[in-house]
């Protein structure tokens, strides 16, 4: 599956996208965040930001329960701030 | 009748204005709002802005607030352009329009659009200052509550 | 910081809107309203629209609505420009920008002026019509509706 | 005095400005208005409109009981229909 990152939580885990296979048993938003966690010092600190982080399955704004797969587009990035 | 454009070029607002009303006689009012560029945050100089998005997810975002803007308040047309990349104080980040047979519902529109824009659309912005520092906007709790009063009236 | 003019030449929005940023890093936003003449009226076609006003006066009452606007909203900047004479199906009667460090007084400002300028400022419209015949315009009580809500929140 | 008429006021009495001297006795907006209207059948007819009148003295908005004298402009007109 394709993740993204934006703004400082790219700055944070390095990179702005990464290709990961989902490992085996999980299955939602929360899963995913709490296993990407564990690939680096820079995605751990990412992540530690908690409630600032925001995310979009297939580009659709999703939450800790949202249900994710191999295939999908996930992307994390910080509260909005255009305009 | 929705113009929808993520761009790092300016803004033509006279041109994007006369496109919208081009060959109609129907419209009545256009109504719009502008956003700049400000030379301070906090009052700290700024040198520069730096605008990310997050391309396909930006533009189906900004669709959906444009149809449900055209709906709520029947507009006949409506745009919403806005820029990315690096801006300088003075510049336009973001243009608004909405236009409809009577002023009101134009009025409201654009309102409308511009505050859903700025807590719904996924733009970041990294600000640079004079003093070689830069820092990550942080989202304000008083873009929330324009947006949500909107969901209220629309309750109520 | 008002610019109040009453012309028979078309206006070019985005010169105005450019002239009321030019130089300056202070503001945030700029809001605006531009009204056009609409091809029919209650269902007629109508062939073109004649504006009259009160030398003198009418630039007054203009600049009177324009300060008002100004104190109440913090303006940082206003323009109201309204055309008179012989306008066509399709054409700007009216402009009207409000500026500011944020947005919600720079659209409140905006909604402020159009509501005003058209209850308050003296002009008056002619309607010819398609078939020959022509009317002068009522006032509209809606119009008187409009301006009046800023009264009682002043109050208020 | 200076005697201004503006849109179907102008029309009805047949000029957009006229010049006149204000007979002894009148001094308010409604006395002007009353002694105006025994000018002519236009005029006559612009003032039958009644409350649909709006007046102006030297450029000010102004009511019925508004003090007026020779020397100051005077207008009338319709509701106002800008913007």
């Amino acid at each position: 599956m394709k993740i993204l990152y934006f703004a400082w939580l790219r700055e944070r885990v390095g990179t702005g996208e990464e290709d990961v296979t989902l490992p085996d048993g999980i299955s939602t938003l929360a899963g995913l965040i709490a296993w990407l966690r564990t690939r680096s010092p820079g995605h751990e600190a990412a992540f530690a930001a908690g409630k600032l982080v925001r995310a979009a399955v297939n580009q659709d704004f999703a939450t800790p329960d949202a249900h994710v797969a191999n295939g999908d587009e996930v992307a994390f990035f910080p509260p909005v701030t255009g305009g | 009748m929705a113009c929808i454009r993520v761009q790092t070029r300016d803004i033509d607002v006279g041109a994007e204005l006369a496109a919208v009303s081009a060959g109609r006689t129907d419209i009545g009012g256009v109504a719009s709002f502008v956003g700049l560029v400000r030379g301070t945050a906090a009052g700290r100089p700024i040198l520069s802005m730096t605008l990310e998005h997050y391309p396909g997810m930006t533009e189906r975002a900004m669709t959906g607030i444009a149809d449900a803007a055209t709906r709520r308040f029947q507009l006949q047309a409506c745009t919403l352009i806005h820029r990315v990349g690096e801006l300088h104080p003075g510049e336009t980040i973001v243009l608004v329009l909405a236009a409809a047979p009577h002023r009101q519902a134009a009025l409201d529109g654009c309102a409308f659009l511009i505050d859903w824009l700025k807590t719904s659309a996924p733009f970041w912005k990294k600000e640079a200052f004079l003093d070689g520092t830069s820092a990550w906007v942080d989202a304000r709790e008083t873009d929330d509550l324009a947006a949500s009063k909107w969901s209220s009236i629309e309750i109520a």
